[in-house]
């Protein structure tokens, strides 16, 4: 159901995107109001939650590891796994962001032959990483669209993207292995049983609206081909605040941005944050050198201790009078007995 | 704790790349609206198709030729308007538009690396018969006639004509 | 990809070997790119032997991939149980071969980005598209074999029951896969050299020496390394398949020969007198042809002695003598010959230049870690599941000595 | 938007199998399918065959001339290369011998013997070149010329191999820098492409005749259509003797020699 839902949310996003530039009203909302917005948003938010995030306290070194531990000098520490040095950290964290480490450990348990068996399940890790990698490549190619003269290496990474002389435009080999990663995900959130139960709206609407994303954006380049030229004039027109009013922005077009819009604006909400998120996770960023070093909780105040010491020698008298034996007197007394 | 003003410092990074257009562009805010110009041809005033569909998809066009011309041995195009053109990048377009002063500073403005077309196309001697600077300004109305074209759906997403190229080009 | 971990950890050796394997890959990628930017003129190829150490290196390496049938087909089809520790290798070696042709003939296109037009304008009546898919077609049902396969034994479960066509499948393709290679020269008139029905049989019968052969320097270099074991009655085992092979390989090359210098053809005659004794003037590839006919004759003659061929001193000798044979008559020879004399009576002398070299020997060395990779995955899953059964004390042991 | 259907249609490859599937039984079943570009004998209802007769004895009396391959070479682009390796050649010429080895009787008086004798591309009824091409980057055209497509072709060479005539020549370096003049109406080709004599296609379709007949002062080219009994080419090949280069490969060349 809430795979349906999102996808008819995401769907009703796209109408909104090619009916909203009928009426001039509509225009100015979808080219204006509607960019600006997303941006702050997605600006203030994303700031936010980081800011938040970094005022959270994490007293303590709370790494979860997966080799061995720093140790005895013959034993061979797994540096990167398990690191114990700010460059073992940064060196996780690189293998963490840049190769999805923690995902390529993904297992799947099964029963067969009466028992539990951890198989390897690698396909997850493989789409994601396809996934974000093109995803990265397919935005800073969008660059050309927001900087004039357009800079000597996002030329260069177009050509390598468009190695391949397959039609013209030419292919980009970023946009066929997005739409396969994104397919293959969607897909694997319906086939699993146990990833459909536990799939909320969230998890379909991010898919499906950057399977609309990029979709239009395949159709604006290989298909119902866009003027780029008011489009480029467009992009820069927003970022230097003076936004020019152009009617050969496409239909297509304007849902491709109310899209991207959308998840710009919906990202500091959403569990996309992961974005910001990775960087700051306290089971990953940190070293594990908890029992060579003492971690002193920084905001600890001076606690206000009383002694049983102390207090028998407030009461001293009284637990005399009381003839209740005392401690500091009597340890002797009743070793020696 | 301490590491606050590390998490500070790389969130102003962030920032600072995610904006970067928008400094770009209040630097050279004069420029920016501006299209790049285009000498356009002096003696012809009429493209072998509308204008819109040519800016958008003239590259479509030219795969449809070069198939047609070379696969085919079909070398006339009857344009949208009845008019008879060769289908010759050398001799038909070149011999309005200037290379340099046309493709190449589209290309160049759109950020779309020049194609290998060049590699074995060349220009013609004489040069294009060009002289008018213009600035390309974006259409207000896309071309007469594109409400009839057949692929409602696309031509509405478009905007413009879908394909006045024959169908069975590839 | 799959049980990667597997190979991303080992000794220093290990390492050191990985990086000297990467550094020349690297060196091979700087002359391709040098290649790329130039153009093909970089090579010694030329107008007349417009083919060269490129195609004949995928054709060499195509027989290499074929070999591995010669571990499934025992083991599935006769139940030759010896060979059991070993198949996972053989097929290893075959995905290594078929990635090493791929890159041979993607190194080897004039213009490599257009290689999908293979795919977008498919030519049923081109023997290249047969070979795309037989090569690609075997590539995918190693790929899924071994995966499988070698999944099951790590998990220790017997492995699916579809898993058996599969394996099955891909012994008459293994047959096909040379077999197509072989067509690709073979059906081409005017090129007396190749045009011989027994080219594909003279293939297969090189690949089912040059391939074992290989498998069984491997497996000893393995011993030697890692302590893996393959068994001393494998290796015997395909010692005999090598000897069998190379005779009949052998047996091939005379029938050619025979059936040239007995007709007296002209044009048949002058590609077999440019390789064995020159001609008019050009001895350019004769010493080496020599040299392959007696590698031939020397590895046979250690083979044929059951006691020299059981030997472990004698045994590797013999089987480099073969693959060194091999590699000349089918990896230089065969190409260069076809294309020589010219089809207008012309000698061009084709010499390899130092890019050329340089990029074949970067297509090596992304060999080299490909099966340095896959082994490692391979015996790494033998360990884990050994060390779960032995003993705890020699597993700690094991461990300390990792 | 049916083109662009279609391409996405072989992008994606769904229909590829299929499609690859039939054509191949049709291939293995010998009627080599697809009528666009498979290789196929000459049918009787065609009507157009381009073919062209080279008269040797007009040839033989001016054996210095060289006039139809510079015409040939500056029509067409033909980059002049020093390295004899990375030749460029449409039309070219070998001494007789060597390209009529099968004459050759060693008691005849040879008459004929050290003159060269031009070549170009046969533009085979059955050509080799075209059943081997794995991307159909060259095709027998229904006028019977032997065509390629340049933007299409991968350079693998394999069309060099099966070429019986050496006809076909590669583009090892880029020919740009080697062209001395360059004729802005015919294209250049990128390096790592195959190229060949095309028959001037480009001069047919405006009704001229190949650049090299033209450029003939003997006259010793004569180009036409073979399918027409009445043409040129068929009243010479009525009238005389007429050899072609190695028939019999039955690939059926569409250039005569009058010897």
């Amino acid at each position: 159901m809430s795979a349906l839902y999102s996808l008819l949310a995401v769907l009703a996003l796209v109408a909104a995107g090619l009916e909203g530039g009928r009426t001039g009203a509509g225009r100015d909302a979808l080219t204006l109001i509607v960019p600006y917005a997303a941006f702050t948003i997605f600006l203030a938010g994303f700031c936010v939650r980081v800011l938040r995030w970094a005022w959270a306290p994490v007293p303590f070194h709370i790494p979860t590891t997966c080799g061995q531990q720093k140790s005895l000098p013959w034993i061979r520490q797994a540096k990167v796994d398990n690191p114990s040095s700010k460059w073992g950290v940064l060196a996780r964290m690189a293998a963490e962001i840049l190769l999805f480490r923690s995902l390529f450990r993904n297992n799947r348990a099964r029963m067969a032959e009466k028992r539990l068996i951890l198989g390897e399940s690698k396909f997850l890790w493989l789409g994601a990483l396809a996934f974000h990698w093109a995803l990265l490549l397919i935005l800073l190619r969008h660059l050309r669209l927001f900087i004039q003269p357009v800079p000597a290496w996002v030329n260069g990474l177009e050509r390598l993207d468009g190695f391949l002389q397959i039609g013209a435009p030419q292919l980009y080999i970023s946009d066929v292995i997005l739409l396969a990663a994104l397919a293959y995900l969607l897909y694997r959130r319906f086939r699993d049983p146990a990833v459909r139960y536990i799939s909320l709206f969230t998890d379909y609407f991010a898919l499906f609206l950057l399977l609309a994303i990029a979709v239009s954006g395949v159709l604006m380049r290989y298909f119902v081909r866009v003027d780029v030229l008011s489009v480029k004039q467009f992009a820069l027109s927003l970022a230097a605040f003076r936004p020019v009013d152009l009617r050969a922005l496409s239909p297509l077009f304007l849902a491709h941005l109310l899209l991207v819009c959308t998840l710009a604006a919906y990202l500091p909400f959403s569990k996309l944050m992961h974005m910001g998120g990775i960087f700051l996770s306290p089971t990953r960023n940190l070293a594990n050198d908890s029992r060579r070093k003492r971690h002193i909780n920084p905001w600890n105040y001076p606690v206000k201790k009383h002694t049983y010491a102390e207090w028998e020698e407030e009461f001293h008298d009284k637990l005399v009078a009381a003839g209740i034996p005392l401690e500091d007197e009597d340890a002797g007394k009743a070793h020696t007995d | 704790m301490r590491d606050r003003i590390w998490i500070v410092a790389g969130l102003a990074v962030f920032v600072a790349l995610i904006t970067a257009p928008f400094w770009r562009a209040r630097r050279d805010v004069g420029d920016l609206a501006k299209l790049p110009v285009l000498t356009l041809p002096a003696n012809q005033t009429q493209c072998v198709a509308p204008v819109a569909y040519m800016r958008a998809s003239h590259m479509k066009l030219l795969m449809a030729w070069r198939y047609q011309v070379v696969r085919e041995d079909e070398r006339k195009y009857v344009a949208f308007n009845g008019k008879v053109y060769q289908k010759n990048l050398t001799e038909t377009c070149l011999g309005c538009h200037n290379k340099e002063q046309f493709c190449d500073r589209c290309h160049a403005y759109a950020g779309v690396p020049s194609p290998y077309c060049w590699s074995c196309h060349n220009q013609p001697q004489a040069g294009a018969s060009a002289v008018s600077a213009a600035a390309l300004q974006p259409q207000a109305q896309p071309a007469p006639g594109a409400r009839r074209s057949p692929d409602r759906l696309l031509s509405r997403m478009s905007g413009w004509p879908v394909s006045p190229v024959p169908r069975r080009a590839q | 990809m799959f049980m990667f971990e597997k190979a991303l950890e080992g000794s220093r050796r290990y390492w050191i070997w990985l990086f000297c394997v990467l550094a020349v890959i690297a060196v091979g990628f700087v002359f391709y790119m040098y290649q790329f930017n130039v153009g093909l003129g970089v090579t010694g190829m030329s107008r007349d032997v417009s083919w060269g150490l490129y195609i004949a290196q995928f054709t060499f390496f195509v027989g290499v991939a074929a070999s591995a049938v010669m571990v499934v087909l025992p083991y599935y089809l006769h139940d030759y149980k010896a060979f059991g520790r070993i198949t996972i290798l053989g097929e290893f070696l075959a995905i290594t071969a078929v990635i090493m042709c791929m890159l041979f003939i993607f190194v080897d296109l004039g213009q490599p980005a257009r290689i999908f037009n293979m795919i977008l304008h498919p030519t049923p009546w081109s023997l290249m598209f047969w070979d795309m898919i037989s090569l690609g077609g075997y590539l995918l049902l190693n790929a899924v074999i071994t995966l499988v396969t070698l999944t099951a034994e790590r998990e220790e479960v017997a492995p699916p029951a579809w898993i058996k066509p599969i394996i099955i499948l891909s012994i008459p393709w293994a047959v096909s896969i040379h077999t197509v290679t072989a067509f690709l020269y073979a059906g081409l008139p005017g090129r007396a050299f190749w045009l011989t029905a027994i080219m594909a049989p003279r293939f297969l019968a090189g690949a089912f020496c040059s391939g074992p052969a290989l498998l069984i320097l491997f497996c000893l270099i393995l011993r030697k390394t890692t302590g893996f074991d393959a068994g001393q009655k494998a290796i015997n085992a395909l010692a005999v398949i090598v000897t069998y092979a190379m005779a009949i390989n052998v047996f091939f090359i005379l029938v050619e020969i025979f059936t040239t210098l007995y007709s007296r053809i002209p044009g048949d005659m002058a590609p077999l007198e440019y390789l064995y004794v020159g001609l008019d003037g050009n001895y350019h590839l004769v010493p080496w042809m020599w040299l392959s006919g007696l590698l031939a004759v020397f590895s046979l003659s250690l083979l044929l002695v059951p006691s020299w061929r059981g030997n472990r001193v004698l045994l590797p000798i013999a089987c480099l003598a073969v693959f060194f044979s091999l590699w000349l008559d089918k990896g230089l020879g065969l190409i260069v010959g076809g294309f020589t004399p010219s089809p207008l009576d012309t000698i061009t002398t084709y010499t390899p230049t130092l890019p050329e070299w340089s990029i074949v020997i970067g297509v090596w060395a992304i060999g080299a870690l490909m099966i340095t990779v896959f082994y490692k995955i391979a015996l790494g899953v033998h360990e884990e599941i050994g060390e779960e059964e032995v003993h705890e004390s020699v597993l700690v042991a094991g461990a300390a000595g990792r | 938007m049916k083109i662009t259907r279609k391409d996405f249609l072989r992008l994606t490859g769904l229909s590829f199998l299929a499609a690859g599937t039939i054509e191949a039984t049709h291939a293995i079943a010998g009627r080599s399918a697809a009528q666009e570009s498979a290789p196929r004998k000459e049918t009787p209802s065609q009507t157009v065959r381009w073919g062209m007769v080279v008269d040797l004895r007009k040839c033989r009396k001016d054996s210095g001339c060289d006039a139809c391959i510079q015409a040939c070479d500056s029509a067409h682009n033909i980059p002049q290369f020093s390295n004899p390796k990375h030749q460029v050649k449409w039309i070219w010429t070998q001494p007789y011998e060597t390209v009529f080895p099968f004459i050759q009787n060693g008691y005849a008086e040879q008459t004929d013997a050290g003159i060269q004798v031009p070549l170009m591309c046969n533009h085979c009824a059955d050509p080799p070149c075209v059943r081997v091409c794995p991307t159909q980057a060259t095709w027998k055209r229904a006028d019977g010329i032997v065509m390629m497509d340049w933007h299409r072709c991968i350079g693998c060479r394999y069309c060099m191999a099966a070429c019986p005539y050496g006809s076909r020549s590669f583009n090892w370096l880029d020919p740009r820098p080697h062209i001395p003049h360059i004729n802005p109406d015919f294209p250049t080709r990128t390096k790592g492409v195959v190229e060949k004599c095309n028959f001037c296609e480009e001069r047919l379709a405006q009704g001229q005749r190949p650049a090299c007949v033209d450029a003939c002062p003997e006259k010793a080219l004569v180009f036409g259509n073979l399918a027409d009994p009445n043409s040129e080419p068929r009243q010479l090949l009525r009238e005389r003797f007429a050899v072609q280069r190695e028939p019999e490969l039955g690939t059926g060349p569409s250039v005569y020699y009058l010897v």
